[in-house]
């Protein structure tokens, strides 16, 4: 069934989608990376194919090769039961990417993942933040170039408590019905 | 259709759910029946080991502390290929070759030291070894302390001891080891 | 009058709002991560879950490793049902080689995913149970738990740690005498689970507490991309081992629990019934568990018997090269998913035809249920989040990786 | 009289006693704390309060929650209540149907303040 | 006054009762509670401490001295920013008014030095060896120690009149403790821990003392003692006139709302450790720490020793009456003629008629052994089902507390005032 | 010029070509194990064997060559069945000594087996036996019961050294390797025999049983042994050289490489220096540039008007040609000094094949920093000058002498007549007693550098591991000292360092030496470029 969801949209997006496979069971379209929305918003909303879950998003790292990144976006249809995988290709010279956080919620984490260990940049995500390495980090250390032994220097203290003290004061003067009568 | 899907009703609360009071019984019940359960027959009903004076015995497979096997001769059956080294997905193990005096033997660990605290008792040295010279059957834990010597831990000093105890080195290792039956260097003959 | 008064004073009956650290060291955050929360009195206002506090670098151990060295760091993903991570990964490589595992290596690990199925709900409910103060039942689930570990330990050699899965096979074959054993533990287990049903599902505090707090919408859970219990109990009954099975799931006869509201009584109920569900796939396994090897018969990717290690220059040269080298998975990349004890554990691996995986990315269920703890926490009360987070069941070792 | 109330002295100074005692004895004994202060008056990580192992955002010590004055309003209605129940319902007896019939005018009263109150919300939660 | 009047003996009542009773419970609970759990848990519980040699654990009896020298020699902590002086006094507070409240449990009745008490309708009467000015007395007069001088409160520390009085007093000053303790750490878990906490109790407060209110209407006194006496009566001839037996409802409400006073689960908000850490002894340490606890402890014995005076008859063992046990009413004078009797023709009436026998005679000093060990029973066992109840139920959230206090346990305590008054009035 | 399809590929060669090099040429693998490039063909592994169209059998593709239209198979399932018979064959004798072997994880035998055979053993009969831990020479060892009989190291010892010390003996299966009665395999090449060998059968004594080859980290570097630099694989675990192996390098070396200069890379962790040293005491980088700098001020000034001319600097024909020009501009530049002087090993043996006189690596990349009349003069004008007392301050890049014996002691004892003596080198060898500041540089292990061999062949050595210690490349100390003196070197990056020194020496040389070619072989390009600490 997804096979020929893949053909469809090889067809429908001719021009972005550069290259669909079907090896080992996975159907995978290689597209262009600024059409990633368009691509995901039609699969999601598409009648028929309704590719409603994001089943996984991550990003490879293929040191040396040109694009360098690829953004992997897993679609599993609810309804079918089916699977599409969409890669989008990242040059390394320029790693950023439209996210996709609206169309669905698990891209926001899974974008901030990528962002952290990746290093690309989702464009319209609203707080692209580190999640699992800490604010000071320096470097993303999925990139295969990132040492796997490599150590940073002990950080003193960390800048999310103050920038939550920050938080707290912005949160105080915007939305002042929340706070007290005064 | 092997697997089918069903559908968990919710069950309206009654007017005694309602009450707090039968269910609290009920739940009282269960645990009166298991504290006098406890106290008529602890035996049964108790099932803490209080370890260090009883132990439960591990089974067949467990993966405790490694063991060296010997050869008929006494002597270590390891001939340091690294194989286990190389496997170790926590690098723990550290060997150092070195020529033996019998050709026939040709080479063997001069040193061999697990590092009882890195390692993670996966197991893979135990099937990586093509010579059965390794094994995890002891049956006893990896604890590099014994309990008589936690009073070293009032000191630095101490606690670095402990840190060196937790290195096994080969002979230590060997002190458990046993016959294999296994050939060494393949039979030469069928 | 009423609607007036609420709208005239009660919505003004506000504070200043508290800033307040929950975790990570804080007894409900299991350990590992931190929830930065803004209350209003004892209300939620807004929630910001905080990850990382147990960020092990799996993804780039693994990319370190050789295929066979990834099998301990996935144990430690979900640490409590490790044999479900152990055999993910063994079916996302063993799909990469193209390989399919023996009948009763696919049983054996049906069996022992379920087993781990087992550990992981009594550890959840239990835990549940704990956090809103009843600790009989966590003790007697813990028991159960322990019935589990005992088991996997005859089996498998380790409690947690087990290690137990490889590439086209497993490091053991089943224990000869694990259907007695199984007999033995499976009456105890389900005196256990009726014993916690009993204290747990009618108590008046413990509905009160579940019912009608924590819940998740279809819509949201889908965009979310939840899975497992928290999935089903919208009412979706989204279970790969029914949708897609794999290993012996798709001859054996068993019930999907689906909940009707998405609330955490709902998961709580779905996970008792999967636990019961679970005892029945066992038992239906051990009842037709096939003969035959356990390992496949690829000289690339098992390692040959000790017998021909030890006394042919062929076993010798075989063992040698898949230790040093290490498997060598062909060139292709694959998204392999199994339902775990939280949901979809999926494996992204890419592999560049060496014997080191070049990526391996897992798709953690917590790491998906995570985000959107806020849709199910704000505006509720503190002590919401306790049944909530457990429910959820956030396994620290999953979502940090 | 008062003789009767004199074991009571006796009692809240022993009490007193014994547990002043206590703590003065768990500070003498106990190994003095040390390094609670930054040289610049802050606290040390160890002498922080404590807030899960994070630095605490903001005061401790702030305007809480109105609802608790709620709830502190109605405690000083009902305890009154209280108050003039007990000895009603001691010579409750002696009263008779008089007593009975001012007391249920006096509970209606209180009972539909309590109605009240539920009704408009005030012993809600969120 | 003398000496021996004014200092000795309260001194020692409160010796006994207060600190050899009260306290000793109260820190064996807390290995009770924990071994108790452990068998209801099917384990061993704390059995490690050992004394002189490293097999005499007694089941580790030797935890009770070993944590509190361990808490005793432990770390005093005060948090930076926090109010000392109120971080100091937060623990006193805390467990001061469990210990004062003893003040007013009775453990047996005033003892008769005089003649051989007797039961009539139901109580007993001290009759003086000489009858003296009493003799034409009414018989009510018997137990006022004012002119009965053989009435001797020994087993009770203060014998006040008011004794309910000085109860609600007392809790009522137990919020003190865990709300100052709450402000003083300066710590938001603290903090939230103590708003919790006081904000629970004097909710509770309220159904407490409404859910009395019918018990004063029908034994309508004040006087502990009193109370205790009048529980002794036989209902319908036979059974023992409990209150439990007449508030059945009220023995409930009152429970509940002295548990949810008490702060232990399921009403163990304020220090829900899965919520708030440990409330608002977040930041105590050392015997500070355990004061607070110590305090929680001692009060589950008061609320067993109170629940059991006012519902299950305090020290009253069932058809045991000074002489001996009595099984029906109709062995004792009957009520109505003993009220109008004098002391004199109570006496005579009593000896002179051979039906008055009890069933089982016993001696004096073993009716007071009975009732003694009756009542501390009876302590016990209210401990015990307060642990059993801790181990059993899950807790409630915090809504759901003031909710089941202000929307449930009021009105009830209300409504069964209103019922009582009703029946009483009607029967 | 013969044109031929292999597997279906055409392919047009010179004639001569072999099947084997054809197919090489098109990326098609063709098992072997007597056959070397190097070496002659005797084709009596059998293991090559190919179909050939029109041929009745198979025939081997190292001997055969190709003719015009020839279409070979290589992998068909003829072919494929008589690999596996081969290996069987050869797999009846040999003993299950993988563990052992230190050929294990790069043995020919085992890769084969993996990749053509994998089946079961049918052997009944017992092996044979054979002589174990034969010591055929002093370097080298043999296993006869390993040994395939491939013949590459006879072969070697014929046609390469003309040693002609090895021969087989016996016949069957009880051939095995010999030397000629009275003599072992002793020349100053015997150890590529042990590369040579594509099984376990000869294993050299230095780096028997020292470390599996699995663990080994290989880089391309040069060998410092000689002013030959042979090209090699650097081969390193832990931090650690434990080998070197010739690379193919048809302008300088070939496949083969001395044993001398194999032995060589013990130098390399031999009597390290690791901190930098002022009067005795261990300081940090930033501490010994400044005390360091400061010092030599005070010495240059203390000496009067005159004191830069007193100064001298001694140049290491070790060093790599960018710590050679650093240090050049650096004792131009920052310490005003004109007296420069060579160092460096004496000479020693040479042969007339690869090794060298000169024992210094980079004698010529040194002369090319200076322009023509103004070289650096030889050492024994250094001890001339010193005898004179011209020379009041040294400063000493590497701690050998050119000189021996009683000249060597004379040296020293100059030495400690001197103001100051700073010396920067990766080993003490003695001459640490004597100085002042010491400043441990790497080695050519360790850095990135230019070699310029006794042919003119520029050669670039790589970071075979991160440097040991405290120490830092030469050209690092120069610019860390430099600009504590007031008179910075500006360059920060390795690759605008050799852009400027390329030209330098173009400038000083006529006709310029050739840069090298950027990577000679299959080179991993992600080696970051070290940047100067600042």
């Amino acid at each position: 069934m997804s096979k020929s969801d893949i053909k469809k949209l090889g067809r429908k997006f001719r021009k972005v989608v550069l290259d669909t496979s079907e090896r080992l069971g996975m159907d995978t379209a290689l597209i262009d990376k600024d059409a990633v929305r368009e691509i995901l918003e039609y699969l999601r909303d598409e009648e028929k194919m309704q590719y409603n879950m994001l089943r996984h998003l991550t990003c490879v790292d293929y040191l040396h090769r040109d694009p360098r990144f690829e953004v992997v976006y897993v679609l599993y249809s609810m309804s079918n039961k089916t699977q599409v995988v969409i890669k989008a290709a990242v040059p390394e010279d320029d790693p950023t990417i439209d996210s996709v956080h609206d169309l669905f919620g698990c891209a926001n984490w899974a974008e901030r993942e990528v962002w952290d260990m990746y290093g690309v940049d989702f464009k319209g995500h609203p707080d692209l933040r580190r999640i699992l390495m800490y604010e000071e980090f320096d470097g993303h250390p999925l990139r295969k170039d990132y040492d796997k032994q490599a150590s940073q220097p002990r950080v003193e203290l960390r800048k999310t408590e103050r920038d939550a003290i920050e938080e707290f004061k912005t949160f105080h003067k915007q939305q002042p019905e929340q706070g007290s009568r005064s | 259709m092997a697997a089918q899907t069903v559908t968990l009703e919710r069950q309206k609360r009654g007017f005694w759910v309602q009450t707090y009071l039968p269910e609290i019984f009920k739940g009282m019940g269960v645990t009166l029946k298991h504290f006098f359960g406890a106290i008529a027959k602890p035996s049964e009903n108790i099932v803490t080991v209080s370890y260090p004076e009883e132990q439960r015995p591990y089974p067949a497979r467990y993966r405790g502390r490694h063991r060296l096997m010997v050869r008929e001769d006494g002597q270590v059956r390891c001939v340091a290929c690294m194989c286990c080294s190389t496997i170790c997905p926590a690098n723990c193990i550290h060997i150092e070759a070195a020529e033996h005096d019998d050709p026939s033997v040709e080479k063997y660990p001069e040193t061999f030291v697990i590092d009882q605290l890195r390692c993670i008792v996966c197991g893979l040295c135990v099937e990586a070894c093509p010579c059965d010279a390794i094994r995890m059957d002891t049956g006893v834990h990896c604890s590099p302390f014994i309990a008589e010597d936690t009073d070293d831990f009032n000191a630095l000093e101490g606690e670095l001891r402990a840190r060196e105890r937790a290195f096994y080195a080969r002979d230590l290792l060997m002190e458990a080891g046993d016959h294999s039956r296994a050939v060494q260097g393949g039979r030469r003959s069928f | 009058m009423t609607a007036e008064i609420e709208h005239d004073d009660i919505n003004d009956l506000h504070t200043e709002p508290m800033l307040l650290n929950m975790g990570p060291s804080h007894p409900a955050m299991h350990g590992t991560v931190r929830m930065v929360l803004t209350l209003d009195g004892e209300t939620v206002i807004k929630v910001d879950p905080e990850i990382g506090y147990l960020h092990r670098g799996f993804e780039k151990e693994c990319e370190h490793a050789t295929w066979t060295q990834v099998f301990p760091y996935t144990d430690r993903l979900n640490y409590v049902s490790p044999l479900l991570n152990n055999f993910g990964f063994a079916l996302a490589a063993e799909k990469l080689l193209e390989i399919e595992a023996t009948p009763r290596c696919n049983t054996i690990r049906t069996i022992m995913g379920e087993v781990s199925r087992l550990s992981d709900h009594l550890t959840c409910v239990g835990a549940g149970s704990l956090e809103l103060g009843g600790f009989s039942a966590f003790l007697y689930a813990i028991e159960g738990r322990e019935l589990i570990w005992d088991l996997t330990e005859e089996v498998t050699g380790a409690r947690m740690t087990v290690t137990y899965a490889r590439i086209g096979g497993l490091k053991d074959d089943i224990t000869p005498d694990f259907a007695d054993s199984w007999r033995v533990k499976r009456e105890r287990l389900l005196e256990i689970i009726d014993d916690v049903d009993k204290l747990l599902t009618k108590n008046r505090i413990f509905l009160d507490r579940m019912q009608g707090t924590g819940i998740i919408s279809q819509e949201d859970a889908i965009s979310y991309g939840y899975s497992g219990p928290c999935m089903r109990s919208t009412g979706i009954d989204y279970d790969l081992r029914k949708d897609h099975p794999y290993f012996a799931y798709g001859d054996i006869d068993f019930d999907v629990p689906v909940g009707t509201t998405g609330d955490n009584f709902d998961r709580y109920l779905i996970r008792m019934e999967e636990m019961r569900q679970s005892i029945r796939i066992i038992d239906q396994c051990v009842a037709k568990m096939p003969d035959g090897p356990v390992n496949c018969d690829d000289p690339r990717v098992v390692l040959p018997e000790k017998e021909r290690v030890y006394n042919s220059i062929e076993g010798m040269i075989n063992h040698f090269k898949i230790i040093f080298e290490g498997i060598q998975v062909p060139a292709g990349e694959i998204y392999s998913y199994t339902e775990a004890g939280n949901g979809e554990l999926g494996y992204y691996v890419v592999s560049n035809g060496t014997g080191n995986p070049w990526k391996v990315s897992v798709r953690s269920p917590s790491f998906y249920h995570m985000p959107a703890i806020h849709k199910m926490i704000e505006g509720a009360m503190i002590a919401d989040i306790i049944p909530t987070f457990d429910t959820i069941n956030m396994i620290g070792g999953e979502i940090d990786r | 009289m008062l003789a009767e109330y004199i074991p009571l002295v006796w009692l809240f100074g022993l009490c007193g006693a014994v547990v002043a005692s206590i703590m003065v004895a768990t500070t003498l004994l106990g190994p003095s704390p040390d390094d609670l202060e930054e040289a610049d008056g802050g606290p040390t990580p160890k002498s922080q309060a404590f807030e899960c192992g994070s630095e605490p955002i903001g005061q401790a010590r702030q305007r809480f929650s109105v609802k608790f004055y709620l709830v502190a309003i109605s405690f000083i209605v009902f305890d009154v209540e209280a108050v003039f129940v007990i000895p009603w319902a001691v010579v409750f007896r002696d009263l008779g149907w008089y007593g009975f019939w001012t007391m249920l005018v006096f509970l209606v009263v209180l009972t539909l303040g309590l109605v009240y109150e539920w009704k408009s919300g005030g012993l809600e939660w969120d | 006054m003398n000496f021996i009047d004014v200092a000795l003996i309260p001194l020692l009542k409160i010796g006994v009762i207060v600190f050899g009773f009260a306290m000793l419970i109260g820190s064996m609970l807390t290995l009770a509670e924990r071994k108790q759990s452990a068998y209801i848990q099917r384990r061993k519980g704390p059995n490690r401490a050992y004394l002189f040699r490293k097999d005499l654990r007694l089941n580790g009896l030797f935890h009770l001295i070993a944590d509190g020298l361990k808490m005793l020699l432990k770390e005093d902590f005060v948090p930076h920013g926090a109010n000392r002086k109120l971080h100091l006094l937060a623990p006193m507070l805390g467990l001061m008014p469990a210990m004062v409240i003893f003040a007013i449990v009775p453990f047996m009745d005033y003892a008769c030095t005089g003649a051989m008490a007797a039961p009539i309708a139901g109580k007993d009467y001290c009759f003086p060896e000489e009858l003296g000015a009493l003799a034409n007395a009414p018989l009510a007069e018997l137990s006022n120690p004012l002119f009965n001088a053989d009435l001797n409160h020994w087993f009770q520390v203060a014998n006040i009149h008011s004794g309910l009085l000085y109860i609600f007093a007392v809790t009522g000053l137990a919020v003190y403790g865990s709300a100052i303790a709450g402000w003083a750490s300066n710590s938001k878990f603290s903090l939230l821990g103590g708003l919790r906490a006081s904000a629970q109790m004097i909710s509770y407060e309220v159904s407490m003392g409404l859910s009395l209110a019918g018990i004063l209407m029908i034994y309508g006194t004040l006087d502990v003692n009193e109370l205790v006496r009048e529980q002794g009566e036989l209902l319908f001839g036979f059974l023992p006139q409990w209150g439990i037996v007449l508030q059945p409802l009220a023995f409930f409400l009152f429970l509940t709302a002295s548990i949810a006073e008490s702060k232990r689960a399921p009403f163990d908000m304020p220090e829900a450790e899965s919520e708030l850490v440990a409330g608002y002894f977040t930041e105590y340490s050392a015997m500070k720490f355990a004061v607070f606890s110590l305090g929680e402890f001692v009060t589950v014995v008061f609320i067993a020793a109170i629940v059991s005076t006012l519902f299950l008859g305090g020290w009253q063992v069932p058809w045991l009456y000074a002489d001996g046990f009595h099984f029906t009413a109709a062995s004792m004078p009957s009520a109505v003629a003993a009220q109008q009797l004098t002391v004199e023709a109570a006496q005579s009436a009593l000896t002179a008629n051979t039906n008055f026998a009890p069933d089982i005679a016993l001696p004096y000093w073993l009716v007071v052994a009975l009732r003694i060990g009756g009542f501390v029973t009876k302590v016990l066992l209210m401990c015990f089902l307060q642990l059993q109840f801790r181990w059993t139920v899950p807790r409630f959230r915090y809504d759901q507390i003031m909710h089941l206090g202000w929307k449930i346990l009021l009105p009830l305590s209300i409504a069964n005032l209103l019922i009582t008054a009703l029946v009483i009035l009607l029967v | 010029m013969p044109k031929c399809k292999i597997n279906g590929k055409s392919i047009t060669v010179e004639r001569g070509t072999t099947i084997i090099q054809a197919a090489a040429e098109l990326g098609f693998d063709i098992p072997h194990f007597c056959y070397h490039p190097g070496l002659s063909v005797p084709a009596n592994c059998r293991m090559c064997l190919v179909e050939v169209k029109g041929a009745r059998k198979l025939l081997p593709a190292c001997y055969t060559q190709v003719s015009d239209k020839m279409e070979v198979q290589t992998d068909s399932e003829r072919v494929v069945q008589s690999r596996r018979a081969v290996l069987e064959f050869i797999l009846v004798n040999h003993p299950v000594d993988c563990p052992i072997c230190d050929q294990a994880g790069e043995c020919k035998l085992q890769d084969y087996y993996m990749d053509y055979d994998t089946q079961e053993s049918r052997l009944r009969t017992p092996k044979v036996s054979k002589v174990k831990v034969y010591p055929i020479g002093p370097e080298v060892v043999y296993d006869g019961e390993r040994c395939i009989l491939c013949t590459r190291c006879v072969r070697f010892c014929d046609e390469i050294t003309g040693t002609n010390e090895l021969t087989v003996v016996e016949r069957g299966d009880r051939s095995e390797i010999r030397t000629f009665p009275g003599r072992e395999l002793d020349n100053n090449y015997s150890m590529c025999t042990v590369d040579l060998c594509p099984v376990g059968a000869l294993t050299s004594r230095d780096f028997r049983f020292k470390c599996r080859v699995w663990l080994l980290k290989s880089t391309d570097s040069i060998c410092a042994g000689c002013s030959r630099g042979c090209s090699i694989h650097m081969e390193q675990h832990r931090s650690e050289v434990q080998r070197y192996r010739p690379r193919y390098n048809p302008e300088i070396n070939d496949y083969w490489m001395c044993d001398a200069g194999r032995l060589s890379y013990k130098e390399l962790h031999r009597d390290r220096m690791l901190k930098p040293l002022i009067n005795g005491a261990a300081y940090t980088w930033p501490q010994v540039a400044e005390k360091g700098a400061a010092l030599l001020r005070e010495s240059i000034d203390a000496l009067g008007e005159e004191g830069a001319d007193k100064v001298g600097f001694v140049f290491s024909p070790q060093s790599s040609c960018e710590g050679l020009y650093m240090a050049r501009r650096f004792a131009e530049e920052a310490l005003g000094c004109t007296r420069h002087y060579v160092g460096g090993r004496p000479h020693g043996d040479q042969d007339d094949f690869l090794i060298q006189r000169d024992k210094n690596p980079n004698r010529n990349g040194l002369l090319l920093q200076f322009p023509r009349g103004q070289r650096p003069q030889p050492f024994e004008q250094l001890l001339a000058d010193m005898e004179s007392g011209q020379i009041k301050i040294l400063y000493m890049m590497g701690s050998e002498v050119p000189v021996e014996g009683a000249q060597a002691e004379r040296f020293r004892e100059l030495l400690r007549e001197l103001d100051l003596f700073v010396l920067q080198a990766p080993r003490g060898d003695g001459l640490d007693e004597l100085a002042r500041v010491i400043l441990p540089a790497s080695t050519h292990a360790e850095q990135r550098g230019t070699y310029i061999n006794c042919d003119g062949v520029a050669q670039q050595t790589r970071e075979a591991f991160k440097p040991l210690g405290s120490s830092l490349p030469d050209w690092q100390i120069a610019m860390k000292l430099a600009a504590r003196l007031g008179a910075p070197l500006t360059t920060t990056f390795i690759a605008k360092l050799q852009e400027e020194m390329w030209e330098a020496m173009k400038a000083n040389a006529q006709p310029a030496p050739e840069a090298p070619e950027a990577e000679t072989t299959e080179a991993d390009d992600d080696a970051p470029e070290e940047a100067a600490a600042p």
